[in-house]
């Protein structure tokens, strides 16, 4: 499959995900100047971690007026699929291409651990290959990564199985003291009502090979890949 | 002319940051303090015709410097 | 607005001396203008002349076959490892600028360290940190720690560089003198190893990056002096404020600029601006250069040549560029959207000239400028409180009555309760290279083909390397025995990268001291950096670089001499990489080295933690380090970790063997709000005669706590054996409590007790 | 009462953020901006003898809630 990697200016999880694209997965990556507004050959698209234009004014908000995001938000239209990781996750709320918003931690410091994340349904490109009930052990790194939305788009969200990803305990119960960061409902990612466009705030990229500490992340990866090669998401091109 | 252009917490939103001022400048003996909301501020120093600039501002604000999601903004022009 | 006049006055308060003066008026021929005056100041201020250390500097060992760039020829130092690869690494201090302002001061001390880095051509791949400040009882510590935290991971975080190791010391003396040490690593491959030299006559001179302000306006000079209150008013008026997000972008673009071959040379503007890069890159090269100020971009109006040359604003860098190549630069920041301006050429003077619209404004010998500053030899006196220190003995000191309680007052003590309340801000995982992050001994990163300067895309693969470092100081040690002392500071970071599986390959220090015009306090600078060169060449860890902040005192006083050392080593194989915590229920546990030196009166326990928080003394001999006995514990520890039978490995610092049992069994964190817990039961009525209090909690040297298999036990006594290192079984792993049983008591803890008391002390101390 | 508190980045100091913002916003096509600063705003709400409570937030606001090594404030009672 091919990959396009957005890079913005100071996007600095790009690389990253490239590399376990590339060499971890198999699969053809490239990055994305923000510039660029094609996508080329993409089957899917990666909108990367980092802190793109030094997250000044507010996360995200000034990276989603990008060129690329024009042919992103088209593609998306599209049902080709897109994943925002971190960074990601919040250029694509602010972009309007997922509801809600980031904001400041409840600690109102930066968090940089791993926490357990439960996927809360198999029903998407991004989650089809985790196993039920298995809690994934994925990094977050992030000081504005807790998720809002008033209580109707919650209660839509629940309506429509658009919760993806939950922080949980090790057990898998969605506690308190496992949302790192006041996320409602223990959010840490979802999808929006088409089901091709997902972001969350963990870092699946950092929990891909073995010697990194966890590799549960690359059921993310591995649930997107099989989506695209089993066609059950739209190629757009 | 100058466009000065406060951003606030919508109220239903979680404003952690307002809470731990109050909670710290309780603790620092300030008393009779019932709440904080911490917010942005903004100046931006632009010419042009005061319609056509306040128009812009507000656009700006609406769809850029603001996020409806979670703020509201105001804003003068002098 | 007329340039002051030179009297005896200003001259005072630019730190120069009438010696000094006399010297300038001999290398000009005549007498300097206002902005001569100020150039001459700052280039031959401590922190950029080493005008009190050079001398000493000497003394370090700094070649090894493998050292591609050695200590002083650039802005780094670079070591091959192998594959046609290097890395470039160095430690710098921002001290004074961080106790003024500890957020930005902190921030910029970052950002400074990165372009150190990739001005050599590497692409900085990861970062680490050593802080030190008063005792967190002080609300203004707390801020001053808090402001630098969050500082350094402001500007980490956004640049995109891990920060995965680090120390942090809380001691009375550092109380108004924090002290904030940066270290960075970069990965190159050889021949991409760029030059700060201004070859090339007729080649032109560009400056890339933000405009300059008044910012940090001769912060290399505040640094060159006591911290007093006026010295910071001084700065306040223009602290020099970070911005990462510019930094990153000024990175990319000079690597991808570097990668077309345009560049002829390149430094960075740190310390001193604008006017230690002209001149240094001209010194170095042997050529003279010529700039013209009014095309240097200012963000403020009105500046004075003064003020631009002395401008310290972040994120700027000098590039000289090939004749003819112009066009690549400017299509290259074009893209990044980067300011860059044209602003001179590289000439064959040997002078730095400085233009400003047309007037010549400073005419000055680049190569007198930049290496012929004056170099003193101070006045060494040893210190009078080193008598008492001496004299002091057991004799009146009790042995503990309640070793649990003692154990729980240390692993409570911010100084060794856990630092996750500082690298959990801190992204440590960021660029995926992050094999061991913060929390055990040393920190290991993956070398992997995106950590070169350029992404590798159709380039060879490369080989994945292991690198592991750690920065350490144990500066009461240094105190109390400044050349013994800084023995140790070096075998424990050397200790540190054995513990995790690595062999050194050079070291970096940062000598943080109070003001050397003092006798006793040059004498401390002295000893300790004999100390520390003897320490370096025993662990073959030769010295590629590092940094000198004196002056670190305020009224109340000067602080420990603390001579930080990051200590970097290559780790072969995947396998090799060894944690600190326990890995398995039933395990053996063995010490290496023996328990307790019973040749120190002091028993390990002087200058330890446990005198400190326990007895509140901070004295007594410290324990020494016999550096052959260190060497072959690391040998030893090596030999064992490669033959595949060492679970996992942790050094007996501060706390003694108590604390580092404890840590083995706490200190393994799954997940947030997850730690893993794993129980001892431990036996030490074998060695008899000893203190418990000693034997628990003194710091013996050359000490290493590890867990084998319990089958693999017998053998890997045998093995230490022939390799000449102490061995003995302690216990065995398992269950939920740290049991230890003495011949003069014992000690039974809870887990969660005591994991509670040391993952939250800080938290709570903050709170 | 009402505090309203603006504290901005002091002049001679860098502001990366206002930079940014205003790069970002001539790139939208929004003309005749020459400068943009990005600071902060407080709202207290707090009750007491007027005098007094300016007092308190003046003292608030220099030792606590603006850093003024690299920031100004200024605010208002309503
Ligand atoms: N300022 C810091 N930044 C990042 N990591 C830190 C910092 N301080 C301590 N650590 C990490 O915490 C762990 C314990 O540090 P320390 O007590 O200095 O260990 P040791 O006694 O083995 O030298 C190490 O993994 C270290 O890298
Ligand atoms: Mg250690």
């Amino acid at each position: 499959m091919n990959f396009a990697v957005l890079q913005f200016p100071a996007s600095n999880c790009d690389q990253d995900a490239v590399h376990v694209l590339r060499n971890v997965l198999g699969h053809s990556a490239r990055l994305l100047w923000h510039k660029e507004t094609s996508l080329g050959n993409a089957d899917a698209v990666i909108v990367p971690g980092g802190f793109s234009y030094g997250d000044y004014l507010r996360t995200g908000a000034i990276a989603r007026f990008s060129p690329v995001m024009q042919a992103v938000q088209a593609f998306a239209a599209k049902g080709g699929p897109v994943l925002g990781i971190c960074n990601g996750f919040q250029i694509l709320c602010e972009a309007g291409l997922l509801p809600g918003a980031l904001i400041r931690n409840r600690s109102l410091q930066f968090r940089c651990e791993h926490v357990f994340v439960k996927a809360a349904t198999a029903n998407s490109p991004f989650t089809s290959q985790i196993p039920d009930g298995k809690v994934l052990r994925i990094p977050i790194a992030h000081g504005e990564g807790c998720y809002f939305a008033d209580a109707e788009t919650i209660a839509r969200l629940k309506a429509q199985n658009q919760i993806l990803w939950q922080y949980a305990d090790a057990q898998g119960e969605l506690t308190d003291v496992a949302n790192p960061n006041g996320s409602v409902e223990n959010i840490a990612g979802i999808c929006n009502e088409s089901r091709n466009v997902a972001g969350l705030m963990p870092h699946p990229e950092r929990a891909s090979e073995g010697l990194l500490g966890s590799a549960d992340g690359r059921l993310i990866f591995e649930s997107l890949i099989h989506a695209l090669e089993s066609k059950s998401v739209a190629k757009a091109a | 002319m100058k466009a000065k252009i406060i951003i606030t917490p919508k109220k239903a939103v979680l404003d952690p940051q307002g809470k731990t001022v109050q909670n710290a400048l309780e603790h620092m003996g300030y008393g009779g303090i019932s709440a904080v909301h911490v917010g942005k501020y903004l100046e931006i120093e632009v010419s042009g015709d005061k319609e056509t600039v306040r128009k812009q501002i507000d656009e700006a604000c609406h769809k850029f410097l603001s996020n409806p999601v979670i703020e509201d903004y105001k804003f003068e022009l002098d | 607005m007329s340039d002051p006049a030179i009297t005896p006055a200003l001259i005072k308060q630019h730190g120069l001396t009438p010696e000094e003066y006399e010297r300038i008026q001999g290398i000009l021929g005549r007498e300097p203008n206002y902005t001569e005056l100020g150039i001459f100041s700052v280039m031959w201020s401590e922190h950029c002349s080493y005008k009190n250390s050079r001398p000493l500097l000497k003394t370090f060992p700094t070649k090894s076959p493998k050292i591609l760039v050695g200590a002083g020829e650039e802005n780094a130092g670079i070591i091959d490892i192998g594959d046609g690869l290097a890395i470039a690494f160095k430690i710098e201090s921002h001290n004074h600028p961080s106790a003024v302002e500890p957020f930005q001061g902190a921030a910029t001390g970052v950002g400074g360290i990165i372009r150190d880095i990739f001005t050599m051509g590497a692409r900085p791949v990861c970062s680490i940190d050593s802080l030190r400040f008063g005792e967190l009882t002080s609300p203004e510590v707390r801020r001053l720690f808090s402001g630098v935290v969050a500082g350094i991971a402001h500007y980490g975080n956004c640049f995109g560089i891990p920060t995965v190791a680090g120390e942090v010391y809380f001691d009375k003396s550092y109380e108004g003198n924090p002290l904030v040490n940066a270290f960075c690593l970069g990965v190159l491959r050889h021949e991409q190893i760029a030059r700060g030299a201004a070859k090339g006559i007729g080649n032109p001179v560009f400056y890339v990056g933000p405009a300059t302000g008044r910012d940090g306006l001769a912060g290399a000079a505040f640094a060159s002096q006591d911290l007093t209150e006026e010295s910071a008013e001084q700065q306040r008026g223009a602290v020099q404020v970070g911005d990462p997000f510019m930094e990153k972008l000024v990175m990319e673009a000079c690597l991808e600029l570097l990668a077309t071959d345009a560049v002829a040379g390149i430094q960075d503007m740190g310390a001193a601006g604008l006017t230690c890069s002209t001149c240094e890159t001209a010194a170095r090269a042997g050529t003279g250069i010529e700039i013209d100020l009014a095309k240097v971009p200012q963000r403020a109006p009105n500046m004075t040549p003064y003020e631009i040359m002395l401008s310290e604003s972040q994120e700027r860098m000098l590039i000289i560029v090939h004749k003819g190549r112009e066009a690549e630069v400017k299509r290259i920041f074009d893209k990044w959207d980067l300011p860059w301006a044209e602003v001179g050429t590289v000439t064959d003077t040997g002078r730095m000239m400085v233009k400003n619209r047309g007037e010549l404004v400073a005419d000055i010998p680049a190569k007198k400028l930049a290496d012929e500053a004056p170099i003193y030899q101070r006045e060494a006196r040893e210190p009078e409180y080193l008598k008492a220190v001496r004299a002091f003995t057991l004799a009146g000191v009790a042995d503990t009555q309640d070793a649990a309680g003692n154990l729980k007052t240390l692993l409570g003590w911010p100084t060794i309760a856990s630092k996750n309340w500082v690298y959990r801000q801190y992204d440590h995982m960021v660029r995926d290279g992050s094999v061991v992050c913060p929390g055990s001994d040393a920190a290991v990163i993956r070398i992997k083909a995106d950590s070169l300067p350029q992404d590798g895309e159709g380039k060879s693969a490369t080989v994945d390397k292991y690198i592991a470092m750690k920065v350490d100081c144990n500066a009461v040690y240094v105190y109390l025995d400044p050349y013994e002392g800084a023995k140790t500071v070096v075998a424990e970071a050397a200790r540190n990268l054995a513990c995790s599986g690595a062999t050194p390959l050079g070291s970096t220090d940062n000598l943080n001291y109070g003001n050397p015009h003092n006798p006793e306090i040059f004498w401390q600078l002295r000893e300790s950096v004999r100390g520390l060169a003897e320490a370096c060449r025993a662990f073959n860890a030769p010295v590629t670089g590092g940094n000198v902040s004196l002056y670190n005192q305020n009224p109340n006083g000067p602080i420990d001499p603390t001579p930080t050392v990051a200590m970097v080593g290559l780790i072969d194989k995947l396998e090799h990489v060894t944690t600190q915590w326990f890995k398995d229920e039933g395990d053996a546990i063995l010490l290496l080295g023996d328990v307790v030196d019973r040749n120190d009166p002091m028993l390990g326990l002087g200058g330890s933690a446990y005198l400190q928080r326990v007895h509140a003394l901070k004295t007594g001999t410290p324990p020494r380090c016999d550096l052959d006995r260190e060497k072959e514990l690391h040998l030893a520890l090596r030999s064992l970790i490669y033959s595949g039978v060492v679970k996992s490995a942790h050094d007996c610092s501060d706390g003694g063997l108590a604390v580092a049992l404890a840590e083995c069994c706490i200190s393994q964190q799954i997940a947030r709000e997850t730690p893993r817990l794993l129980g001892a039961e431990i036996d030490l009525s074998a060695f008899t005669g000893v203190r418990l209090d000693a034997l628990l909690f003194g710091e013996t040297q050359s000490r290493v706590v590890i867990s084998v298999s319990a089958v693999q036990a017998a053998k890997v006594l045998a093995q230490a054996k022939i390799l000449g290192v102490p061995a003995a079984v302690l216990g065995k792993t398992g269950g939920t409590a740290l049991n230890i049983k003495a011949n003069e008591g014992t000690l039974s803890c809870d887990l969660r007790e005591l994991h509670d008391l040391w993952w939250n002390a800080i938290a709570r101390a903050m709170a």
